[in-house]
């Protein structure tokens, strides 16, 4: 087998990992750690294509290498937003379930 | 004996994974998943892409872990009843559906593998850049990168949002509680100088081997954040005009050079001929400032209002 | 790269890119300037945004082919094309409307009081900028990973959206959308990296010419379907859309129901009707139509049961979105036929997206005069809201199906299609949806009509307000008077048209 | 020739067991200032004893420049590594006198100073 062989099945592997994760997952900040997983997962899986693509005098096909890079940002964005997200959710909930203090609560 | 290294790292990997699934508390779930990104730094070596490597490092790893970090300590909700065994095993085969699906795909790859390598190598000369993934993210697929800039400050933007009313224009929360020694402020010190040398190092070195913006801002985001955490730099006030010019240098920076390419190339985000290096790593500083501010400010969170410390 | 078709007007490369950086430059004075300021200035963005989006729509009717621009001069596969067909001018169009309204709605009038903080009027207008912006691309993007960039940056400005009023309930709405979409996310990047994996190429058009029928492409695509269907909440994975829809601010619910959910949409309509090769399509296109008629079927009988009239509207488009995938089958058919029912999704489209958004404004309008929006404590409300009833009724005659709204001829050209290609339960499910529309889009009108019983104590809301929902409504119903034919117009720049030239 | 790669080996070996045993001990010993211990030893001498090893194969190669890379995270490491291990036996200690460390953290609200 070679080394490529073997990432992408390992690639495969984290994805089904990060799926179970995704759906049993106990809390919104469990499913960020199970998506930043499954993310890590396509993310071999594209490193293993540009690999596998080596030529032309590179280790790699540089055009999906560059692209991993963009989407590790933007996944990392977006596990921020979740993170204040479930920071927010937890702040609001301590206050005692009563409606938020801010006096524009019009229900 | 190369292939055994491989096999290895491959196990780390998933059974750091598995542990960031299964592990009972927070905190060991994100210690197992910082773990993972670092064994996939190393599994991107591996797979001949350092340049994706210090991204995973420094970002996937290094900031991601720290934002969880935050939340869990923050998020003291008790975690919900775990799923029922019906849906766990629901679950599983799913998982091990997608698993055959995509073991499957990857065995059945076309031979020889497609690949745009030739094609890069032969525009690479005109970019005059000497690493070809800078040459992709900033020249070939420049309006990805542009936009990627505008994805984090719109995270940003969305963070922000979260906070009260009469807080939005404070300043975030404290990260770590006030240690006693000083050992942290011996160590930013001592440390920070040489860390702002090797993100700026990454930044400039990035148009010719392994580095860039995405790489070095980071670092320089981890070196700000270190220094606020130590109590060296003040936490910033984020309605500051300054602060916020600096995190629009990169994503206006770049659409201001797009636009200009309209007057002095041909095309939207086309360089001018004879000066296309210096424009670029003139984009590459700006981009590098933006996101080296907006990661720390990420990590820092949302304003909270100043009587609660 | 080729010259305006029209004199008078910026070449058609220039008007695409500016479709998508246009409103981005709009973020620029509100980081830096007060919100009221920044106000006036986005509203300027948005009428420059319109005007930028009707250019290339007469550019694409002029020429009659797609438009098409290339950044920084790359041509694919290296670089990144953008391209704009008859149906994407369409959507750029549609989009542009129902922003431009949007921004009117949300404006602060000279008669509203000053907003308590910078906060919501800063990220609100950022985050619909964002939206535009993001929607643009989706529609004019020919390279699967710029797909990508901009679905996540429609999800990071739809996400905060959800919950600008800052209460526990809508930051869990958010919370849940934020999940979903994620997933939706990385399924579609997955197989992104299958189809470059395959054939070397993020571009659609190129990929197109190299697809055939293999266990790759499969996957591939059934990822990016699974993807799109959680973002387009599509049934059985709709249970994140009434709650974000429900809970957000009646601005942003308008934009969230009609426009946003539209882009994954789209994108199935490009992966099945553009890339996958017909023969895959036509074994899936039933598939995705069994989903559509589930959706319409529950979603609309859950609407139904519906106690909150936001809800109700959210429950709406949740059922809805089911015609669009009630297309696939039809269009995907090699038959005369297909052409038609290509022209009646797209016009389910746009008209729902009309209507949709003229309701969510209006139900925002009646709930900000009544303090509440119970169904219940309706009655009567027509004569003390006329135009907000009216904007509500008129938009609901179209969800109906009833003429001469455009829901009407949609759903009659739907109908038709199916009918001929012998798909009868597809048209008993649209002759039954429009049924349960019916159903609900009544339960709130008939009791508004009726007089009272106690006079109702109402806040003021600004007229102008109103007309804008009623004027979104009209246009709803206006798409009813376009020919009950296919059209030409929508057949511009399609796969029959790039026979030509394999590399 | 020889006699380097020897040296090479045996300060590797001699690293590789200081990395286990500190990690046996990181995983054995049974509260945090131990383990700190046998952690900070394994990443000081561990690390310097492999450092050391791979350095004159670099002189050696002619790769000097890298050479100094290497003896720079080393020096890298001693200091975050001391300053993180103060750090970290800094909270382990709070922790013990306020009784936060219980893994139900049921303490934790107990006087905070």
């Amino acid at each position: 087998m070679s080394a490529e062989t073997l990432f992408g099945l390992a690639a495969a592997a984290l994805c089904a990992i990060g799926i179970y994760g995704l759906m049993v997952g106990r809390g919104a900040l469990a499913r960020l750690i199970a998506f930043n997983l499954l993310g890590g997962g396509v993310f071999v899986l594209f490193g293993v294509v540009a690999r596998r693509g080596a030529g032309a005098g590179f280790g790699g096909d540089p055009v999906p290498q560059a692209l991993v890079i963009t989407g590790i940002v933007v996944a990392f964005s977006a596990t921020a937003l979740g993170a204040a997200l479930v920071e927010r959710l937890a702040q609001l909930r301590a206050k005692g379930g009563a409606p938020s203090e801010e006096p524009e609560a019009d229900t | 004996m190369s292939l055994a290294f491989d096999a290895l790292l491959c196990l780390l990997a998933l059974l750091a994974a598995l542990r960031a699934v299964a592990a009972g508390e927070g905190f060991s779930r994100v210690a197992a998943f910082m773990a993972y990104g670092l064994i996939l730094g190393l599994v991107w070596v591996r797979l001949a892409a350092v340049d994706v490597a210090l991204t995973e490092v420094a970002v996937g790893s290094g900031v991601t872990g720290l934002v969880l970090l935050r939340a869990v300590a923050r998020d003291d909700a008790p975690a919900p009843l775990a799923a029922g065994l019906a849906y766990r095993l629901l679950a599983g085969v799913v998982a091990l559906l997608v698993f055959a699906g995509l073991a499957a795909v990857v065995l059945l790859l076309p031979e020889p593998a497609p690949s745009l390598a030739p094609e890069v190598a032969r525009h690479l000369p005109a970019t005059d850049l000497g690493n070809p993934i800078t040459a992709v993210l900033i020249v070939f697929r420049a309006l990805d990168t542009l936009l990627e800039t505008v994805v984090l400050l719109l995270a940003l933007i969305g963070v922000w949002a979260l906070s009260p009313d009469r807080t939005w224009a404070g300043r975030p929360a404290v990260l770590l509680p006030a240690p006693w020694s000083g050992a942290l402020e011996f160590l930013a010190r001592l440390v920070v100088p040489v860390g702002v040398l090797v993100g700026l190092y990454m930044f400039w070195a990035g148009a010719d081997v392994p580095g860039g913006a995405f790489q070095g801002g980071a670092v320089l985001a981890a070196m700000a954040l270190m220094a606020i955490a130590a109590g060296l730099l003040p936490r910033p006030v984020l309605a500051r005009r300054r602060l916020r010019a600096l995190l629009l240098a990169g994503p206006f920076g770049f659409l201001l050079v797009g636009v200009l390419g309209w007057v002095f190339a041909d095309a939207f985000l086309a360089y001018p001929p004879g000066v296309e290096k210096a424009v670029i790593i003139l984009v590459e500083a700006a981009i590098t400032l933006s996101i080296a501010v907006t990661l720390a400010l990420l990590v820092l969170g949302p304003p909270v209002a100043e009587e609660t410390e | 790269m080729s010259g305006g078709a029209l004199p008078g007007l910026p070449p058609a490369d220039m008007l695409l890119v500016l479709a998508v950086i246009l409103p981005l430059f709009g973020l620029l004075p509100l980081l830096l300037l007060g919100s009221r300021l920044a106000e006036r200035l986005t509203l300027l963005v948005l009428a420059a945004g319109l005007a930028v989006a009707l250019g290339i729509g007469a550019e694409v009717a002029a020429a009659g082919q797609a438009a098409t621009a290339f950044i920084g001069g790359w041509r694919p596969p290296l670089g990144v094309g953008l391209r704009a067909d008859g149906l994407s001018a369409v959507m750029l169009v549609m989009t542009a409307v129902v922003l431009c309204a949007t921004g009117l709605y949300a404006m602060t009038g000279p008669a509203t009081p000053r907003a308590a903080g910078e906060r919501m009027p800063t990220a609100f207008w950022m985050l619909l900028l964002c939206v535009w912006s993001a929607l643009n691309l989706v529609f004019v993007a020919e390279d699967l990973f710029t797909l990508y960039v901009a679905l996540e940056l429609l999800t990071f400005a739809a996400v905060p959206l959800v919950c600008l009023d800052g209460k526990e309930g809508q930051i869990e709405a958010a919370l849940r959308y934020l999940v979903f979409a994620l997933f939706g996310s990385v399924l579609y990047l997955l197989g992104t990296v299958l189809i470059y994996a395959l054939y070397g190429t993020l571009d659609i058009i190129l990929a197109a010419r190299r697809a055939s029928v293999s266990p790759g492409l499969v996957v591939a695509l059934a990822a990016m379907t699974a993807g799109m269907m959680a973002k387009a909440a599509l049934f059985p994975l709709h249970l994140w859309l009434p709650p974000a829809h429900s809970g957000a601010p009646p601005a942003a619910s308008a934009m969230l129901s009609a426009v946003v959910i539209k882009a994954p949409i789209f994108l199935l309509v490009r992966f099945w009707l553009d890339l996958a090769p017909e023969s895959l399509a036509v074994k899936v296109g039933p598939i995705l139509a069994g989903l559509g008629a589930a959706a319409i079927l529950m979603c609309s009988l859950v609407a139904l049961a519906q106690h909150r009239l936001k809800l109700l509207i959210a429950y709406s488009t949740a059922a809805q979105i089911g015609y669009l995938f009630l297309m696939f089958p039809l269009a995907a058919a090699a038959s005369a036929w297909s052409a038609l029912a290509w022209t009646g999704g797209a016009l389910h489209l746009a008209s729902h997206a009309f209507s949709k958004a003229a309701m969510f404004m209006a139900a925002g309008l009646i709930a900000e005069a009544v303090g509440h929006d119970r169904i219940k404590g309706l009655t009567g409300l027509g004569r003390a809201l006329p135009v907000s009833v009216a904007a509500f009724g008129l938009g609901g005659l179209s969800l109906m199906g009833l003429p001469p709204a455009g829901g009407f001829v949609a759903k009659v050209m739907l109908l038709s299609a199916a009918v001929h290609l012998g798909n009868w339960w597809i048209a008993l499910v649209i002759l039954i949806g429009g049924l349960l529309a019916g159903g609900y889009v009544l339960r709130v009108v008939v009791p508004a009509l009726q007089r009272p019983a106690a006079p109702l104590a109402l806040r003021p809301v600004a007229g102008w307000r109103e007309w804008v929902a009623l004027a979104l409504a009209l246009v709803a119903v206006g798409l009813g008077f376009v020919p009950l034919e296919p059209s030409a117009y929508l057949a511009i720049g399609r796969p029959a048209s790039w026979a030509e030239g394999a590399p | 020739m020889i006699a380097l790669h020897l040296l090479t080996g045996l300060c590797v070996l001699a690293g590789l067991v200081f990395f286990a045993a500190g990690t046996l001990g990181l995983l054995r010993l049974p509260d945090p200032l131990t383990r700190l211990h046998a952690l900070a030893k394994a990443d000081n001498i561990g690390l310097g004893l492999i450092a050391l090893g791979v350095l004159p194969q670099l002189v050696a190669s002619g790769a000097v420049l890298a050479a100094a890379k290497v003896v720079a995270i080393w020096l890298l490491l001693q200091l975050s590594s001391g300053a993180v291990a103060q750090l970290l036996a800094e909270v382990a200690f709070r922790d013990s006198e306020t009784g936060a460390d219980d893994p139900d953290g049921a303490a934790a609200e107990a006087g905070e100073p």
